[in-house]
């Protein structure tokens, strides 16, 4: 009984960290998708919003949910403008000049935060109207803060469901996504359509980071969690919108599970060993349509 | 005698059926011409014959041999090589460069040997630039030798393909349009240097076209494909005289 | 410009074709072995790392430059070689043969993660290679009994036969000596029938596959002699550093390799050794723009990441060919002076195209 | 003859004639007449560079004390900082630098186990001193070397002291661990498992994070299965931070202990109720400025004024770093080298400084200035002493 306990109150805590990993890979996916660009800052874009909604609640004093959602703004608007700006020449580039030009504004970003008066290299906290209490359900015990990510998670994929499902604005992305020279044709204005996939995910971002801020604190390194979420997107195909959710999960489960199961040490590669192997297998993740090359 | 033959070539691509039981034979010395309107399964045909895709059904027998199951990269090494429809150079390598990977089916030294560049290494070098300047005369590229492919007109590209193809001296050389993309004076240029390829290196060509007077002038055979399937193989006089693949092209 | 006369096939495949050329770097090696004597012995050292560096980029570069297989995961050659050298070397190893062992072991290591990556390409490649050096990292620091997990391995200097390199020109000249070695190899590599098929893998898979090149075979020779490569450098490392933790080896050393061979000039072996000074020499740069501006050290943190980041982007935007790049276009420039247009180096798409559809 | 080969044979020449790599040396490097030049290598930039620019500023304070003091023995001395972000490589050839370039006569303060382990040998090499690097490990004065001093009590003293006194005082028996997988977590890991050996116990759980990582479930599930009553954190601050709001989120209250490393004001700020009740064991009191001594409110003062900032703990450290070293160089007079200087802070015997760190000794032949430490526990917010100064 007491086995079985610990085995649910793992899944739950895997599930929490997993619906992390799975924003943070959405985040990654829409960008992908639309683009063919990897966006190797997506941790250091989380990161800066988190340091956005710490200033705005804790350092300018603002209702949370008020901070949160200005934060959310200023982000969406900083990933447009890094489209415009930074990614847009590199249409059509090799993949490399992407990874490279993506991690080169991740340590921009980093710069910009260690030299922002009152940012820096300290570690602060965001306080939240939810933290600090639990709820208990038999044997089991939820924090409030994962309560909160799982919300917000579910919350999120709904909302982009019904956006990629139901909008113009959604459906025209979707296109672009799928084939932008045709979208473009039939009159999509790709190059906003773009701007604007940037913008979600880099909100996406900021709302992980803000969810992270009372569990992990907001500090310069934070975005190294995006690391865990390359398997994460990986695993669930690259592509794909619920893969990336799934892939979240997954990895989230399984890193819980390997960390109370397993000998030392599996916890921190149970996500790439399990990235590798789905890749022996299909070399393209789990939900990938297989595209080939015409020749 | 009969080099290459196609057997009941089936394939689906999930709900498109590609390839429906295509038979034929290519005759030694032959240029045979596979012709279709867009979407006929010209190219998956092409793709079949050189292992990138794997077949649904039939079998590919070269030379008397069942090559259906061999990996994709060891076609050339039988003697049948290809060109692309799109031009899939190294485009940026040099055309000498690109050319000389068509000799990499030939063999070349042990990897060691190459690191240290032994005398054997630098034998085998200039044995394959040898066959490689072979190639350059016959197709004229003499001028265009140390370019960078990426660099070059269009229609100099589509030659540079053709000779890389024609360094890995192939006895069967499929040809996927040769002449897309090229205007009528090279074009023409085309025609001869196919039939250049045929009756001076002796080199059966197979080839798809959509440019019907090429097809008029070289070929010996024609095959007609639709949705897949054979709508006639004959002379090409007869063939574009086929009330069947007049329908096809213009109702298509 | 001069368009030499060539007389025989055997020109084309000289190491060095041109004699004008062949005096310069006749020059530039009499400079390097002059070094010791005009050099101090922190410039000794940093010539050293250069070379350390540039061994290492060359691994970079013959993977990432020349095959077009992007690694991010290159830090777990450098740490294989490094740890190889470090163990053999407590075990009484001779050098000559430790230094060997550390390449194999690497080049080993490169061709058995081959084996799970040879289907891959682009993006999925460079996070797979991402995950091996993670896993690498991890069995480091876990294998307690070989590594001495995190507390790290003392490395003594090299020893061959009775004498020591314990002075910086020794170094200077083993590092330097070691670099000529490799890039010589390299040449002849890539005027070979293997150099050819890896050029052609990264600028056309499916025509490289129908010309004959077996894809996952020629995919494993690449990281292994990539691996080789960088585990070589990673004992020279080992020595020089004299001490060796598995957090030496983070995806920060790996991105640090994929900056060199880009900021150095993808797919050329010059912009492997500019790559290298690049990254030696930056740090000090930096420190000379501080203090040219008089910021505050304080605020070094910012600086480091700022100058690294943007360099990063205004390289890929502005000069993706890098440094090497940069140096040819200016050498033409002077060459056909004044006929020089803006289009002569019109943008290209590089080596590779939409992944999606490959 | 081409131009080329004949610049060959001239260095071939010069080859011949000189003997690289010996430079003429002064007497003693970096002492002048009027002049004592040290180095150090801090983290301005890297990941832990939040103790890399107050240390500065702690030492550039000391040594502006020492000078408007009239310097040492008629020398000012003067301090040259070198970054090295906490990267081995460049923490070697910015080594290098000092010692070749700024010719140096001391490196003192160094930070970091890796970077000063691979910058130590250098300085040895050359018969210059290596004083107190900023980390408690135990191989910057063991083996005993004439040449290298050690500061800090090292962390396996520090939680073996804490571990025996919690659990001859608090009865804990029960002893769980939790550490980062480095070198530093490694020594913390190894002082309870020693201190347990000694009553013929062992942990009952031993779990490890890789560092940076920031969810810490599985370990705390994992302690909490095996019915740990107190926890040994081999943890910084954000993980102690992390780890503790974890085991709260899970309904779980053991005590908690950790090392000197995250003995810090920050932890408890930033734990608020989650980490009230946490041991650390240190050496060195935080300096809150309403319970200070006037020497210490004196101190805060003219830091503040010289850095607009108020002074951490870590300003401490580089200052009584500072301080130390040169009270030893003040012990050998006017005839500096570094034989005398050795045997110039061999002179000091159970020294304590105005911060209240614990007593300091060197001797021939033990050159680790303390191995004691206190027991100090959150209490409302801010850490409070519970013992003196001990050692298991």
């Amino acid at each position: 009984m007491q086995g079985l306990i610990e085995f649910t109150q793992m899944i739950i805590s895997g599930v929490a960290t997993g619906c992390i990993y799975a924003i943070v890979a959405l985040g990654f996916v829409l960008i992908y998708k639309a683009s063919e660009i990897v966006n190797f800052a997506q941790g250091d874009l989380m990161m800066l919003g988190a340091f956005l909604g710490f200033s705005f609640i804790t350092l300018l004093g603002m209702p949370f949910y008020l901070g949160l959602m200005l934060a959310l703004a200023c982000m969406a608007l900083i990933g447009a403008l890094l489209d415009r700006v930074v990614l847009r020449p590199m249409a059509g580039q090799p993949v490399f000049a992407i990874v490279i030009i993506t991690i080169g504004i991740g340590f921009v970003i980093r710069a910009v935060v260690i030299s922002v008066p009152g940012w820096g290299t300290e570690t602060y906290g965001i306080a939240t109207p939810y933290s600090g209490g639990v709820t208990t359900l038999g044997g089991l015990v939820i924090s409030n803060e994962h309560l909160a990510i799982i919300g917000a998670t579910l919350a999120l994929v709904i909302v982009l469901y019904l956006f990629f499902r139901f909008t113009m604005l959604g459906v025209a992305m979707q296109a672009t996504s799928q084939n932008q020279l045709a979208a473009y044709y039939v009159g999509v204005p790709v190059k906003s359509i773009l701007s604007m996939i940037w913008a979600i995910s880099a909100a996406t971002a900021a709302l992980v980071g803000i969810l992270l801020a009372p569990i992990t604190f907001v500090h310069v390194n934070m975005g190294f969690i995006g690391l865990k979420a390359f398997p994460a997107a990986v695993i669930g195909g690259f592509g794909s919108l619920p893969g990336a959710v799934v892939g979240g999960l997954i990895i989230g489960v399984v890193e819980a599970l390997a960390g109370f199961y397993l000998p030392e040490g599996f916890k921190d590669i149970a996500a790439y060993v399990l990235m590798l192997l789905v890749l022996a297998v299909r070399p393209k993740g789990l939900f990938a349509q297989s595209v080939a090359k015409k020749v | 005698m009969t080099l290459f033959e196609g057997r009941n070539l089936d394939r689906r691509f999930g709900g498109i059926h590609a390839v429906r039981d295509v038979s034929f034979a290519v005759e030694e010395g032959e240029i045979f011409t596979i012709i279709g309107p867009n979407g006929a399964g010209k190219s998956t045909l092409f793709n079949l014959i050189s292992r990138i895709y794997d077949l649904g059904g039939g079998s590919l027998v070269y030379d008397d041999r069942d090559i259906s199951r061999i990996a994709p990269h060891k076609v050339v090494g039988l003697g049948i090589a290809r060109t692309f429809q799109n031009i899939e150079l190294f485009e940026n390598s040099t055309v000498l460069s690109n050319l000389l990977v068509g000799r990499h089916s030939r063999g070349g030294p042990a990897l060691w040997q190459e690191l240290l560049f032994t005398s054997a290494a630098r034998q085998s070098e200039i044995a394959h630039r040898e066959r490689v300047e072979d190639v350059i005369d016959l197709l004229d590229l003499q001028e265009h030798r140390d370019a960078r492919v990426g660099g070059l007109p269009y229609g100099i590209r589509k030659v540079v393909e053709l000779g890389r193809a024609l360094a890995s001296q192939p006895r069967l050389i499929l040809l996927d349009e040769p002449s897309s993309g090229l205007n009528p004076d090279e074009t023409e240029d085309m025609s001869y240097w196919i039939r250049d390829i045929r009756s001076q290196l002796g080199v059966t060509v197979l080839m798809i076209e959509h440019d019907m007077s090429l097809v008029g002038m070289v070929s010996d055979r024609v095959l007609a494909l639709d949705h897949g399937e054979v709508l006639a193989i004959g002379q090409p006089a007869e063939i574009m005289a086929n009330p069947r693949v007049i329908e096809a092209y213009l109702g298509g | 410009m001069h368009v030499p006369m060539k007389t025989s096939y055997n020109e084309d495949i000289r190491l060095i074709r041109q004699r004008g050329t062949l005096v310069w770097y006749a020059l530039l090696a009499l400079a390097l072995l002059a070094a010791p004597f005009y050099l101090g012995e922190h410039h000794l050292s940093q010539l050293s790392f250069v070379g350390i560096y540039a061994i290492a980029g060359l691994g970079a570069m013959l993977l990432v430059g020349y095959t077009g297989q992007v690694s991010l995961g290159q830090a777990a050659f450098l740490a294989i070689g490094a740890y190889t050298e470090a163990i053999l070397q407590k075990a009484g190893v001779p050098f000559a043969a430790s230094l060997v062992l550390a390449g194999v072991m690497a080049g080993l290591t490169g061709a058995i993660l081959s084996l799970s990556t040879a289907r891959l390409a682009g993006i999925y490649l460079a996070i797979a290679t991402l995950a091996f050096a993670f896993i690498v990292e991890e069995v480091l620091t876990r294998w307690e009994s070989l590594t001495n997990g995190s507390l790290g391995i003392l490395v003594k200097r090299i020893q061959v036969g009775g004498f020591t390199f314990d002075a910086e020109w020794k170094f200077y000249y083993l590092s330097t000596g070691l670099l000529v070695l490799v890039l010589w190899l390299m040449i002849n590599l890539l005027r070979s029938r293997t150099g050819r098929a890896l050029t052609a893998m990264r600028d056309s898979e499916i025509s490289a596959q129908s010309l004959g090149i077996h894809l996952a075979r020629y995919k494993a020779i690449v990281l292994a002699l990539s691996g080789a490569l960088t585990g070589v450098a990673g004992a020279l490392y080992a020595h020089r550093i004299q001490f060796i933790t598995p957090d030496q080896f983070t995806i920060m050393a790996s991105v640090e390799l994929l900056v060199l061979v880009v900021v150095g000039g993808l797919g050329s072996l010059h912009g492997a050794v500019f790559g290298a000074v690049f990254i030696v020499m930056l740090p000090q740069f930096i420190v000379l723009l501080r203090d040219a501006f008089g910021i505050s050290s304080t605020y070094q943190a910012g600086l480091d990441a700022g100058v690294y980041g943007l360099l990063m982007v205004l390289f890929m935007l502005f000069e993706p060919h890098g440094i090497y790049g940069r140096w040819q276009k200016i050498k033409l420039y002077l060459d056909i002076f004044p006929f020089y247009r803006k289009a002569t180096f019109r943008r290209q798409r590089m080596f590779q195209k939409s992944e999606q559809l490959r | 003859m081409t131009f080329a080969s004949r610049l060959k044979m001239v260095a071939l020449g010069a080859l011949l004639a000189f003997s690289p790599g010996f430079g003429a040396k002064a007497d003693v490097q970096g002492v002048s007449d009027d002049e004592i030049v040290i180095g150090t290598l801090l983290d301005l930039s890297g990941p832990i560079n939040f103790w890399g620019i107050p240390v500065k500023n702690g030492m550039e304070l000391a040594v502006d004390d020492i000078n408007a003091a009239g310097g040492i023995n008629g020398r000012k001395l003067r301090l040259v900082v070198e970054d090295m972000a906490y990267d081995p490589k460049k923490a070697v050839l910015a080594a290098q630098k000092l010692l070749t370039s700024d010719k140096i006569f001391a490196m003192v303060g160094s930070m970091g186990t890796v970077t000063s382990a691979a910058t130590m040998p250098m300085v040895l090499e050359r018969g210059l001193p290596h004083l107190f690097p900023i980390t408690p490990a135990e191989m910057f004065a063991i083996p005993y070397e004439k040449l290298k001093f050690a500061f800090f009590s090292p962390y396996y003293d520090d939680v073996r002291t804490s571990l025996k006194y919690l659990i001859a005082e608090k009865g804990f028996s029960r002893i769980g661990v939790m550490y980062q997988d480095d070198e530093f977590g490694a020594n913390v890991l190894q002082a309870v498992k020693d201190q347990l050996a000694e009553t013929g116990l062992e942990p009952v759980s031993v779990t490890s994070y890789k560092r940076g990582a920031t969810d810490f479930s599985s370990q705390i599930a994992r302690l909490k299965a095996d019915n740990a009553d107190l926890v040994v954190l081999g943890t910084v601050v954000r993980e102690t931070v992390g780890a503790m709001a974890t085991a709260k989120n899970l309904g779980w209250h053991p005590a908690f202990l950790i090392s000197q490393a995250g003995y810090a004001p920050v932890t408890a700020e930033l734990g608020k109720d989650a980490v009230e009740g946490l041991y650390a064991g240190a050496m060195t009191p935080i300096p809150y400025p309403d319970t200070a001594s006037p020497e210490v409110l004196a101190w805060i003062d003219s830091y503040k004024a010289k850095f607009g900032d108020a002074p951490n703990v870590q300003g401490v450290v580089g200052y009584i770093i500072i301080q130390t070293a040169a009270m030893g160089m003040q012990n050998a007079g006017r005839d500096l080298t570094p034989d005398t200087l050795a045997a110039g802070l061999e002179q000091i015997k159970d020294y304590r400084n105005i911060f209240g760190t614990a007593p300091l000794s060197f001797s021939d032949g033990d050159h680790l200035g303390s191995r004691q430490t206190f027991l100090a526990q959150v209490q409302n917010g801010r850490w409070v002493a519970l013992t003196g100064f001990m050692h298991y």
